[in-house]
């Protein structure tokens, strides 16, 4: 099997729909000339122009609304925002216009975009740099939002986002851009291509004693406590990649919570209203009495993201916490 | 008010305009049409609103008629419009019926927006309508949008996108002007000016040089300043502009000079307040663009006063007919509020079916 | 015990602490000439003239930007926001000056602005100005929310507000405007003034069958369904009104679960990641055992604000729901 | 570039101007001194950076630095300043510490700010200085916040605020300048271009009459376009500004041509491929400021060359001495986390202990 990193996935994820559709174009701050801030557009310039491949100005809110505004004519725009930070400044536009167009219009319009780019902590940007606006996005009906944990999963679930016809928020990872993944080449693939439907959970690790649910990096996280905690305490953790945050997979998450009766919520989310909110909410709603304790959560500590490298490291969630929660409920 | 790039002309001479030498009569008498067709759809509309029939806003557009309809009338087959929250005369412009416009207000399933967008949200993609949007200048990047992808797909034509002259405050609108200027965008901007802004008249809201068109010279742009009072004037100098997007791709900043008769919207109590009796009394006696239209076509023999009346009267019948169909017609099923929210659940492919979409409890 | 509006009494908080702190001012879309249009501020510029009532260009990111930066030299300026919903184009300021500049300044810096002006649907308004942003803000450390459901509360709270040194998201409902209530003069207060703290829940309604949980408008809803629930049913709902959002107070919330055994919450938030979410997550990990039932919830119906006057009254909670879950776990 | 509000001079013409007449051999020589330890101060910033003892982003302003100390320089008890990311300068300018910045850096309990901001986030409110902000063009409607303070207080100020030329095209920008132009709001934006917006050209990026500057015209603004290279130049030009802002409460828009030498931050790998090693190496020898201004120094007879590398030394000194600083401090505490959350928390008034204002479980 292939190994690529999850920046080198999303570049052959962007190229092959380049490739597949005229209306597939990829607009935003330096992804051109300049192969991308973080260059998961490496190359792709040079390979496909000035007409597919195109350098904004720092204008977010006027030049997301324009993709928004040529979508709704048939193109098929995927806006990289260098940042998902800055959604900041375009959050009218956003939700206002990708959101809420087709419903005010009866379902006459609607808006096939893709806006993409890193939302995480963990590299001492501040906290301006370090917005994880999932909960933000998912709270909308509407919207879509994606959140893929791997290289694998960033390759299939950004060529599905491509092709939807409706707005997908597509959260990436910086400090994932680096890491490898295994995954298959196209010629290698029974359908010669690697597409991953949204509304998809997956299971990353079976096991019997408690659930370890999360999405995106968290995951990663999710899966080093289930290593420990079976290494040191024979304790079986399923991990739980919601990948896809609306649509959500629920089936997934309660058939795995039905059978631990254990469950923990990891992200980097804040806490207050996080998607870790609503997955707890969901599971004592539907399958209050598989639980043999409450639902806990892990978050990064309330505050503001703190510059100070080593002290981000604590904010952020890390494997030691998971395993002193699950511990406490196992 | 100084404009640098058209010499003021005498409006005899906008009649000359190749673009208005045009015009058949039966044209002429059109233009008139719609827009007596605006003003009467929009008084009955008032009419029930007030009655307790409709909710929320209702901005209405009289006064100002002559800017939708000699801007829409230069309007060809690739040629787009959008606009903001007062957008029923654009509606009426493009074609758009007024049964399924008085019976969005009423939020019937028989509605163009099927009862859910109101007042603020007409939209008519099939005849190049873009809507219809309630946040101030929020559709104007949207208006680049379309012009982006005019220009994508080798289309030669151009995207009009109205604001009003409040709006040209909000960031988003010079965001889209650097843009369009930068990438040679076939988008025109028009400004249709009424002079304020709810109760704040454009001196209390914006800076500028000698007018707010003028502020394309920030971007390298061109620019128009133009009276909206005489459909002629309107369209030849829009015309200019829309030849300037097809044929260079370069976008235009117009500003239409144009006033409102009554509130900001129906909701809007102070209206004559921040504004004086006799101004909007002179501005109906002396510049309504109908009854200045009505003139035209008289003096130039097109129609006759009956002629007119007749029009108008057929104008004023359609409007209570479609009251009488909004009336009638049905409310949306409490199901469809699930509808039209993604288009992959709708269409029940398989993305609208994986995965959950709604979380009601 | 004198009735004034909702309207009446943010007036005279606004009124009462322009009087007191020459640092306090009102700006915000028509607030001066036009009397506000919710006509909150109605003759205050008369009263008070140019200098600390302001009308502003439609610009709410620079002019909300504008005060908060005066804020951070010592002025206290209250923001007001026509709607709540254009809170979108003036996001980046909100979250990244106002609740983060305190944080990456090490705390040199703080930023005694309130952003106030209604937030709620049913007003046949359509999706984009039906904004209900109280999960929003509440996510972020930093900032503070507060959400008033009558009018003694609105007048208390937002001179607590006003005073307080944190950014202050104060949501007003346009359904509650016109309402009145009971509201003491300040001749009959023994304080001479009425001043509510931020933090503080209200038992509304007290009762040991069920707790009904709401904040905002959705505080009314849940008294006419616990007055139907007691008449019809025999069942004694308590009421809790959140009042402030964050700070929150938990204390309240819980004593009252602790008592009752089962929750509603009820808010006019999406579900998503809403108020509800949060709190019905806080309630099973803190009192787990106390539950007798999963902890409910009940939302605006989940999609974009729908236009319909007649659609829209069913969208958003109404009594016969909240009744009806009620009994569904009674 | 034209510029249409002041005449070209001749360099030697701005020695002239009674602002620069009024300084002292001593304080000539300070503006020396500050320019080197700014440039000393980065120079080490950038090894330790490499070295890994740094996170996140690193802008450096080497080749700008008589932008910040020019400004600066002219600043009375009621001036403010406020700019983006690219901090540092105007830190050391305003007197704070190399060893508070430097340990800002080091993510250290005694960095300015705690470690809590970064490279991006100085601050000094004591000394008038409110920062360093990271999202681009964020920090103008703060610095029209100060102004309207200023006038709000009766105190005669000014507030400058710096941008970059990439950050001209943010609405905030723009809404700031209408507001500023319409309530005479003594602001002065100072656009610090460099040329590129990370690797984007001022052409790619902006559409503009002659100059960046002249944007302000839109809202029949004053404005200036100056050269950064003689700090002569730009004490003599700002001097106008501050003085406009000071007598008659008016804001004035300025564009300084500078040039930043490194990349965009340090992570910027690209910085000679978007523009030519000649480019660069041009800037560096004929026009850097500082050495422009130590021959000056040397014309005037106010130092020699002896008494310039002392100074130079010093500077290195000081920098290196402050990276052991930032060395040798302490991290924050863990808790020391949701510290400087809320002030009222921080304080434990009757509102900070009222309910629950942190939600970690
Ligand atoms: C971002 C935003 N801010 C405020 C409003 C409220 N609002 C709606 S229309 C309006 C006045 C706009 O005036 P103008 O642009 O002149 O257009 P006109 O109503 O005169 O056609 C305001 C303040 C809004 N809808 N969106
Ligand atoms: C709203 C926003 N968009 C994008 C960025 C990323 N970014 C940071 S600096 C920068 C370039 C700014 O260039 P310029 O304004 O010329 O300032 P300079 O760096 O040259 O000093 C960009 C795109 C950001 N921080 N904020
Ligand atoms: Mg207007
Ligand atoms: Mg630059």
């Amino acid at each position: 099997m292939r190994r690529i990193t999850y920046r080198t996935a999303l570049r052959e994820a962007l190229d092959e729909e380049i490739a597949r559709d005229p209306m597939v174009l990829l607009m935003g701050e330096e992804v051109a000339h300049y192969n991308g801030a973080y260059k998961v557009s490496e190359g792709l310039w040079e390979k496909w122009g000035d007409r597919r491949i195109i350098d904004t100005p720092i204008s977010e809110a006027g030049f997301i609304g324009m993709g928004i505004g040529a979508s709704m004519l048939g193109l098929r725009p995927v806006m990289e925002l260098m940042f998902w930070s800055f959604y900041t400044v375009a959050w009218d536009q956003i939700v206002n216009n990708a959101a809420m167009v087709r419903y005010m219009s009866g379902g006459k319009i609607h808006c096939p975009i893709v806006i993409r780019g890193p939302a995480n902590g963990g590299t001492s940007v501040g906290a301006t740099h370090s917005h994880t606006p999932e909960n933000i996005m998912a709270n909308f009906p509407g919207m879509k939002c994606v959140c893929p944990s791997n290289a694998y999963d960033a390759k299939g679930l950004l060529k599905a986002s491509i092709r939807d016809n409706d707005p997908v928020m597509f959260m990436e990872s910086t400090k994932l851009y680096g890491e490898e993944w295994d995954v298959p080449s196209n010629e290698d693939l029974p359908d010669g291509e690697l597409v991953i439907p949204l509304g998809l959970a997956d299971i990353k690790r079976e096991g019997q004693d408690i659930s370890l649910i999360g999405h995106g990096r968290a995951v990663i996280t999710c899966l080093e406590a289930a290593r420990v905690l079976e290494q040191e305490h024979g304790i079986q953790a399923e991990v739980v990649d919601l990948r896809s945050i609306r649509p959500l997979d629920e089936d997934t998450i309660l058939d795995s919570v039905a059978k631990t009766h254990r469950a923990i919520y990891v992200e980097e989310n804040k806490p207050y209203s996080g998607i870790g909110a609503q997955i707890a909410y969901m599971i004592q709603q539907q399958i209050f009495d598989e639980l043999d304790a409450p639902v806990l959560r892990v978050n990064s500590l309330d505050a503001p993201a703190i510059y100070s490298p080593e002290l981000e490291k604590i904010q952020l969630p890390v494997p030691e916490v998971v395993i002193e929660k699950a511990l406490s409920i196992c | 008010m100084a404009n640098a790039t058209a010499p003021a002309q005498t409006p005899g001479s906008y009649a000359d305009a190749p673009i208005n030498q045009a015009l058949s009569p039966e044209d002429k008498i059109q233009l008139y049409r719609q827009m007596i067709r605006i003003r009467r759809f929009e008084e009955v509309s008032l009419q029930h609103y007030q009655a307790g029939r409709m909710g929320g806003f209702l901005h209405l557009y009289i006064g100002q008629e002559s800017v939708a309809i000699g801007t829409i009338s230069l309007l060809g087959e690739n040629d787009h419009i959008i606009t903001a929250y007062r957008d029923h005369a654009h509606a009426l412009g493009v074609g758009m019926t007024m049964n399924e416009c008085m019976a969005e207000l009423f939020g019937k399933a028989t509605g163009c927006s099927k009862g859910k967008g109101g007042s603020m949200h007409y939209f008519a993609p099939d005849k190049n309508y873009w809507g219809g949007h309630g946040i101030v200048a929020g559709q104007t990047p949207l208006g680049l949008g379309l012009a982006f992808a005019l220009k994508y797909k080798n289309l030669q034509g151009a995207a009009l996108c109205f604001l009003g002259d409040g709006a040209v405050n909000q960031g988003a609108f010079h965001e889209s002007l650097n843009i369009a200027a930068l990438w040679g965008l076939p988008v025109i901007y028009i400004i249709e000016n009424n002079g304020y802004s709810m109760g704040t008249s454009q001196r209390r809201s914006s800076a500028y040089p000698s007018c707010l068109a003028e502020r394309a010279i920030a971007y390298d742009m061109d620019w128009e300043l133009l009276s909206g009072e005489d459909i002629y004037e309107v369209r030849a100098r829009t015309q200019v502009a829309i030849e300037r997007a097809h044929q260079q791709s370069r976008p235009t900043l117009l500003e239409i000079a144009t006033y409102r008769y009554l509130g900001h919207s129906v909701a809007d109590a102070n209206s004559t307040k921040y504004r004086t009796k006799e101004e909007i009394e002179r501005y109906q006696r002396q510049h309504d663009p109908i009854l200045r239209w009505k003139q035209v076509l008289l003096d130039e023999g097109v129609a006759t006063e009956a002629d007119l009346k007749a029009i108008d009267r057929e104008a004023k019948k359609e409007a209570e007919a479609s009251a009488e169909f909004a009336k009638q017609s049905p409310l949306p099923e409490p199901e469809s509020i699930f509808d039209d929210v993604y288009w992959e659940v709708d269409h029940q492919t398989e993305a609208g079916q994986t995965g959950r979409h709604f979380f009601n409890d």
